[in-house]
Order: C-alpha cells, then structure tokens, then sequence
C-alpha cells in the first residue's frame, strides 16, 4: 500500500501500550488517537530521567538540578517553537491543554488592550468546532455583551463559506475556528479564511489540536494570529499544551492568570509583569511535561511529519473503502482522504454507537462512541451521536481490517443481516 | 467481557419494545437528564397520587439499547409501587450497578432488572444504565419537596 | 534526636534523585523542598505504568484503556479528597497549579454569582502572601472596582492581627490567605481569621501550598471555603494541582474555563454546565499527573503526616540552632521550632544570597536566593533577597550540618573573618 | 564549578569599589530593570552627546556581586566611545556569557570585562551579569530613538 510509513514495524515497537492486551487475551487494536495519541518510549523515559535525575524547579532555582531543570524546559520550548515554525521561541506559552489555551486567548480578549471585544463586535466561530472552541467564545461574548456568530456546514461536511462577507465583516474582531475537524475530519482553508479577516482586522484563532498530530504546521504560513494544540494528542504526555501567537498580539494582550513566575515586580499596591512568554505562564509550569512533550515534537519530527501526513492519509483512504462495504455505514463528513483527517466518525443502521463501542471493545477495537465534544456538528446532520474510529502514525491496514470485521460482527450479533 | 452478559434478552426485548414511552399527562414535575459524555438524553416525568403512589412515569429517551431498556425496565418496576418502596428498589438497583459485578442481585426485588447484572462488569456502562434512574430520581425528589414544602 | 522520621534511611531510598553526585563528586544536599519536592519511585513508577498500559482519554473514552484511565484519574479524586478530610470527593478539582486555583477563585467570584465582587467591596490578603496569591487578587480588585486590602506584619514575622475588626468588616468579600509562608515558615491561624471572616459573611480562600506538605489538612477544621494546593510540593508531578472548595460554593460559582468535559449540553446559541467536580475542569485534565499526585498523597499518607511534621519539626529546631552559630546570620521570620514550617529564609552579612547560593552549590547544597515569590513580605523586612533553606521528610540533620559548614565555608572564601 | 573562575580578583574589587555608581544628570534616558527570579534591580541612566559618544551611563543598583561588578566593567568600557562601538562591546559580551564557556573572549574588546569569562559556565548567573548591559541598551536605544524619530 502507497504512503505507509516504511518502518511502520519499527514505529510501533517505539509504543510500549501497542503490545497490551485486553481482556480475553485480545490484542489492543487503538484507533481512537484523534482522542489521545499513544506514548512512545522516547517520551516516558525523557520524563522519568526528567524526575529521577533533574527534578527542580525552574528559573527562581539557581542550583545545579535547577540549571539543568530550566535548560530541558527552555530547549522544549524551543523543540516546539522548531515544530510549528514559531518566528521566535518567545511566541511559544505553555497552557495545560488546548482548551485552556484557548481559553487564555478568549478571556484576555474581554480586557483592556487594543483587542478589547466589546458590546457590538462580532466573534465568527464555526458549527463544526470542538466545545473547547465554542464555550470560551460563548462565555466571552455573553460577558461582553458582543455577538457570536458561525458558519454553517455544506451536507458533504465543509465549512458553507458562501455567507463569508456577510458573516466576516466590520463588526467581526475575533475569527476562530478548527483546521482539521475532530468530528467531521474535514481540512479546513485556514489561510483563506484568515486572509479575510484580516481584511476587516480581525484576529485569527486556529485551534490545531487535531492538525499538529497530522499535519506539517506551519503557523505563518497559516495566517494565525494564535494557534493553539495540545501535548497528549501529538504523542506528548497530558498536563501541558501550547498557546503561539504573534510577538505584536501577546505583547498586547494583558496577562491571564497572574502569580509566580509572571511578574516583573510585585508589590502589594500593584505590580508589573514579565514579557513573553512568561507573562502568560502564572504559577509553576508543567516542567516534566514539557520535557515529555519536546521530546514527542522531536520524535515526529524525526519519523517527520510529511511521511505522518502520507500515512495518515493511505489508511484514511483504506478506512473509508473499508467502511463503505459494509452495509447500512454512513460516513460523516468528506469521503475523499486526501480532503480530511484521520478520524471517520460513522453511523450504523440498526445499532447504536456506544452498542457498537461495546461489541468492538469486547474485541480489543478502541473506537470512540458520542458526540466527540463536537455535539453542535452532529445535531447540523441530525444524529445524537456516532461512533469514530481515529488513526495515527501506528495505525496499520491489519487494524482497519479488524475495524471492518468488527462492525461485520456486530451486525451479526444484533441480528442485522 | 462477555457480551452475551451485557446484551440478555430481556434487555434487548425492553429495547426494541420499551414499556411506558412517551410524555403523558398529568404530572408533578418534568426533568432534563443528559450523559455529557456521549450526549445520551432522557426526558422524564413523574405522577405521583395524593396517597404517595407513583401514578405514573412518561419519558422520551434517545440512547443506547442499555439506557433505552433500563427506562423501560425502570417504570415496570416503580408504577404503581408506594414512592418509598420505588426509592428502594432504586437503591437496589444503584448498589448492583456500583458492585462492579460483585453485588448479587436481589430478584424479588429488581425483577427484569437483574438482567443488568452484566452491565455492571463494563464501567463505561453504568452511566447509561442509570440515566433514567436518576432523572427518576430526581423528579420524585422535586416533586415530593414540592408537595411538603 | 527526636521527633526524626524513624526509618528516614528507608525514606531516603524511595527517592532516586538523592542518589546523585553534582559536578565535582559533590552528593547533592537538596534543601530546596519549598520550592518542589523531590519524586519518590512509586510516583514515578505509577505514571509510568499508566503511559505504557492504561493510557487513553477519560470519561468520553468508554473503551477497555478507556475504562481503566478514567478509574485511575479518579482513585487520584479520591485519594485527594481523603488526604484533605474533604467531605465530599466531588470537592476536589484538579487544576494545573496551585496558581491556577487562586486565579480560578479570583475569577469566578468577579462574574455573577452571589458571591460577586463589585465596586466598593473589600477583598482582604495579607502581606506575607506568596505572589500567586497577590497578583490575583489586585487583577480581580482592579477588574471589578473593588479594593485590596491586607493584614501587615509583626516584627516577628506573624500576621498584625490587631487590627483585624477595622480591615474584616462588613465590606469584606473575600479573605484570602497563606496557611504557611514559604518565606519567613510562619504558621497562621487561619480557623481563627475564618471564623471573623465568616461573621461579615466573607468567603475564605486558603492556601495550602506549604501547609499540605508539612501538615495533616482538615479541610473543614481550617474553616476553608476554598483551599488549594500543588502537586509538585506533596512529592506529586508537576502540571497539577488542587481546589477544595465547599460543595455550596462550588456549586453556586460560574465556570471558569469552558470546553470539552465541563458542559452538559452545547448548542451553538448557549450551554449548560456539568455539576461538580467538572464544571471546572474543562478540556482534557492533567491524567497521568493525577495518577501520579494518588500515589503521592497515598505515599505522605503511608508515612504518616504527623510523622513528617515531627519529622519536619525536629528537623527545622535543628536547623534553626545550627543557624544561629553562624556569625552575621539572620533568620527572617519566628525563630521557633514549633510555630513555624520548614522554609527557613536568612540573610548573612556581607554575602549576597545569589553569592552564597553558588558557593553552596558548588558543594552541592541546593538553596534558593530571591524573594522567593514574596517580595512585598521582604520589604516589609527592608531585605531585597535571602536565602532559603527547606527541608522534607527525606532531609537528615547531616545535611543540615552541611548547610552550616558550606556557610562557614562561604564566610571564608569571602574573607569575613 | 570551580568558584575561583567566577570570583575573580577583578569582580571583587569591582563589587568592593564600584565604578561610576550613582545617578548622574545629564541623560537622556532612565530605565528600570528587574530580575523577576530574584529581585536583583538597577536602574539606569545614559547620557549621549551630540556627537555619538557615550558621555556618560550613570546607575542605581541592588545585587549580588556578579550584577554589581558588571555594571562597574560595562560603565568603563563604554564610556567615553562612541555609540557603535560600545554596542559592538555589548554584543561581544553577551556572546561571551551564552556561550556556555566555549567562546574565547577577546580581551582587546572587553578588556576587565574578560572576568566574567567564568561566569558562563554557571548558567543561574549569567541573568546576573547581564542586567546592567540590558539596561543600557535599553537606555541607550530608547535615547537614539527619541534623537533620530
Ligand atoms: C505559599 C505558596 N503559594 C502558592 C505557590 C504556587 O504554587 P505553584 O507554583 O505550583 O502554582 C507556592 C509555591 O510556589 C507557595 O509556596
Ligand atoms: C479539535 C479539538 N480542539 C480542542 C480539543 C481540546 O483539547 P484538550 O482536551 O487537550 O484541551 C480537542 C481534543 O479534545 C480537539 O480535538
């Protein structure tokens, strides 16, 4: 099959869980990465040298083990800065996951700074995103008094960008939006859409915590203003994600949480704050975790992220044929691989999601059952939930294969056929 | 994991034919109960008479077979039942679910729903299970509170 | 001596990084415990095998690993919550920090709830505050048009509580405060400052950074509201950290992050929140870390933490006699045992505390120099930096004599004899 | 870590006898800067005459040997040169001290500021020995900028 990765045995000895197996002796067949990835051994031993050997705080300890420990934290930051492009690893804040950073960049968009929403201005978002990036924006413009709007969906799954000079407009201040959906699949045109509004002055959102896993990410060239991902889907450890913006916008924005480590001075009338990155990084960061994720970046980087990309894509492409024989399967979203991600969310005539979850489990498959956080995408095409087989850089064709004989099986078991 | 101890016939009987669905009329008090993490809905209402009696249970449910037949399984076994006696049949029901499988059930008092028995034995489960338990739950609680308060 | 640990040899075992030489041969003495503690293997152990057998998801992830997660990360709820006496696991939340849970605190109260700070309130901190639990506060008191104040100090570094019925006063919203200082190791009654604040009717935040370490929490016999703490302080993982806040409370707050695992139901025109503990724990939580802070607290537990704060106890009288022999050495703070936690910050004169740090260090005694994130507490004592020295229940008094003989050390190199 | 290449006889006698210490007028730019980890401070003025030459860098600080001998050196060294060239100092410096004691220092260029060679390799204190000759550059980059636009 085209587009495997060519050390695809190799890569999978590197992910020590792919060897478990599940009750009744069956092997783990993990196709729920969209979910959360799997750990290569590279990572978890970077964390336990981390805590064995280094463990300290960081920059307020001067010694020996915190030298060291603020060195593995400050060449993270630079692993990262190099795996998404950052112009300057100053651009690059530590958040504990996707959500909270895209929660730093909708909460510090409600205070003063050149950015300031308020009652009138308009934030777009998007009716395939993720809760993660509609909560926020719903909280931030309930609380400002400003409007939320959306794009709607096209029935194939896309973004339904005819509205787009209706929808982005003068009013519009924040744009933000998925470029790859977790739910539907569908790649976004990022760039396009920042372009436009940028037009208007808006600001560019992009949450990338389903493109950094599958994509090469390039944060300029894709036209955000802030990008954010998070560490446990790109083979990273839980506990850390990655906010990057602009040196202009961070420089601006007014601090999120305030504590240790982002202040200049304190005294008990007022203080000042640090410059970035550390204005946005209050309190004791996640150190053994963003060892564990600079080592993950690394990692991808090095089995490199077009091959990844290339995978992922020959076994969406084997999924989706897969899938399509088997009877009353309807798929969510784009059908054609290389317009989509790796994760399939897919209906079953006959058998619900978490029935099927079950069955499939029962034989070692780990699929996800639900709405996927994505609830607003599923109601648009009328289902309460799905079931969403997601693939990654160990995912062979054998495990699609067991997907495929799973679902089979459990037609059969529900007396389907 | 075993499937067929999950999947009885008598769960999927309730399934495809559940018992006392749909909204009726009258009733005290009307919940909104959702499982966040798979989107799994019920909507429930309970009729309780003057004597303490539960009248009646109506809902609308979208869901798994799992919590589609424990709501139907569920009314069989509180209708007509004085509300503390359904109380406990509730908490037999809550402790069997909560005994990772390790809890026997009473069949006196749980009926068809010692055919749950098996779902305790897949945590990920119970939730759907107990959905419509507790919007049951919580409705009575609502409606007694009301009447005495 | 008394009060030691008595199998502190065996302690010192379970913790792999005492083992290790520094540059030079030097065996490390780390007396830097305040600023994070030192990992015992059965945490780290725990977190491993959770990333190389159990990692997925939670809660949305039904699946066998799935499963197996999601009971991991909540035996840590409960683990928590029996470590605090916290009535009600569904108290507990799981933030990032400790930083992150003050700023939850300060803001969900600046948002409407019945607790909502407005103009012309009060909210009452204290000036030997860590700058985690300042910084907060002045950004919730300026957001809102409320005040800041603050109890001053003592000469002996213990809270002026003279004044405390014109500075807790019906106008008081909020009173938040420092159950231990890291920097001068004071001791506060933070019961009795809670009982005043509740008769104005004033919520009390507690923290417990330094306390939950050193001593048996009661969260309800501290008279706490909310009390938090830091996982990187109880020999836990970096990248997490704990609220307690009482279940009326946290029920009544708003949220605070929105995404993923905190809602109910989203609809692209509003949500509606999960209960607690969720409705603050938005996005993916910090999953191994829990796993890791469990087999922290369930560790102090097995060792007892009466034992350690006799433990620590023993340790600090000894220190602070061993301090006094050295000439020119001032300690900051209660020089009593007994009154005080294990951070003990001095100045030496003639010696710059950067200065001595790295004489020490190049004898491999790990110190902290600086304000130690509590400046306003140094210029109340007119010092700009000191130097710390904190111990933990892995601390010998040998390494206390090595502290005083790398300060003898010092005093030489620099000719002040 | 041997404590005698980073306590040289020069940075003592620097920290003992500081040079320059004190604000001066004339300037033209006054900065304040912090090191947030510790506390360290200095503030910092510089005079720049008509003609391009540092007339004067004049300073108020707190800390530990290493920052107070810096500010010393650096007020030496460029005093009395022209602006480029003291900039050229600065550069020079600053690679000496992130060069984590693998670069040469070239003592034509940094003359008593070579001490600081053994500072390098303590990572925790090359923030030290920096701060004076941010604030200085800070200082005198605002004062161009205020001269030229
Ligand atoms: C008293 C006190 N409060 C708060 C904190 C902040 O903890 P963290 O940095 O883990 O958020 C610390 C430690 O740094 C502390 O000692
Ligand atoms: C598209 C998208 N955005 C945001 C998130 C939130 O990531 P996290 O839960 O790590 O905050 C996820 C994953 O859950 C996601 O798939």
């Amino acid at each position: 099959m085209d587009g495997l990765l060519p050390d695809l045995e190799v890569v999978r000895k590197d992910f020590p869980i792919l060897e478990r197996t599940l009750a009744g002796g069956m092997p783990l067949v993990y196709l729920d990465s969209a979910n959360t990835s799997q750990k290569p051994q590279c990572v978890i031993d970077a964390m336990v040298d981390h805590l064995e050997h280094h463990n300290a705080n960081i920059a307020r300890a001067m010694h020996q083990l915190g030298a060291e420990a603020t060195q593995a934290f400050e060449d993270a930051r630079d692993a990262v800065a190099a795996f998404i492009g950052a112009p300057s690893r100053d651009e690059v804040i530590f958040t504990k996951n996707a959500s909270e950073a895209l929660n730093l960049a909708a909460n510090t968009l409600a205070w003063a700074s050149p950015y300031q929403v308020g009652p009138g201005d308009e934030v777009v978002i998007t009716e395939m995103e993720h809760h993660s990036n509609i909560v926020p924006w719903q909280l931030l413009t309930q609380r400002t008094g400003a409007t939320l709007r959306w794009f709607g969906l096209t029935d194939e799954g896309q973004l339904d960008l005819s509205g787009i000079d209706s929808l982005i407009t003068e009013r519009t201040k924040v744009v933000s939006l998925t470029w790859v959906s977790n739910a539907l699949g569908t790649i976004n045109p990022v760039a396009e859409i920042a372009r436009r509004a940028h037009e208007v002055g808006a600001l560019v959102v992009v949450d990338a915590s389903q493109a950094a896993p599958q994509l090469p990410v390039d944060v300029v060239a894709s036209g955000a203003d802030i990008l954010v991902f998070t560490g446990h889907k790109v083979v990273g450890p839980t506990g850390i994600g990655v906010l990057w913006g602009r040196r202009e916008v961070l420089e601006q924005l007014p601090p999120f949480l305030g504590g240790g480590e982002m202040i200049e001075t304190v005294r008990m009338e007022a203080s000042t704050y640090a410059g970035i990155p550390h204005k946005f990084e209050a309190g004791t960061p996640p150190i053994a975790e963003a060892v564990g994720l600079g080592a993950a970046v690394r990692y991808l980087g090095d089995v490199g992220m077009e091959a990844i990309q290339a995978h992922e894509q020959a076994i969406t492409a084997y999924a989706l044929d897969g899938l399509a024989t088997v009877p009353g399967l309807k798929v969510l979203g784009p059908t054609d691989a290389a317009l989509r991600g790796g994760a399939i969310s897919f209906e079953l005539d006959g058998i619900h999601p978490h029935d099927l979850q079950t069955v499939l489990d029962t034989r070692g498959i780990a699929v996800r059952a639900g709405h996927h956080c994505a609830r607003p995408a599923h109601e648009r095409f009328g289902v309460q939930s799905t079931t969403r087989m997601s693939s990654y850089l160990y995912t062979t064709p054998g495990e699609i294969d067991a997907l495929v004989e799973g679902l089979e099986y459990a037609r059969s078991y529900f007396r389907l056929d | 994991m075993d499937l067929d101890s999950l999947y009885q016939e008598i769960i999927l009987d309730h399934y495809k034919n559940p018992h006392h669905k749909g909204l009726r009329e009258p009733f005290e008090a009307e919940v909104h109960h959702v499982n966040p993490t798979c989107g799994d809905e019920v909507t429930l209402r309970v009729h309780v008479g003057d004597d303490g009696t539960v009248d009646d249970v109506s809902y609308d449910a979208v869901g798994c077979s799992i919590s589609q037949a424990s709501a139907s399984v569920m009314t069989d076994l509180v209708i007509g039942k004085p509300v503390d006696e359904a109380m406990t049949i509730h908490e037999e029901f809550l402790a069997l679910m909560q005994g990772k499988g390790a809890v026997e059930p009473d069949e006196e008092v749980l009926e068809d729903a010692v055919a749950f028995s098996g779902v305790a034995k897949f945590p990920a489960r119970v939730k759907c299970a107990l959905l419509s338990w507790m919007a049951w739950k919580d409705a009575t609680t609502r409606t007694l509170e009301a009447r005495n308060g």
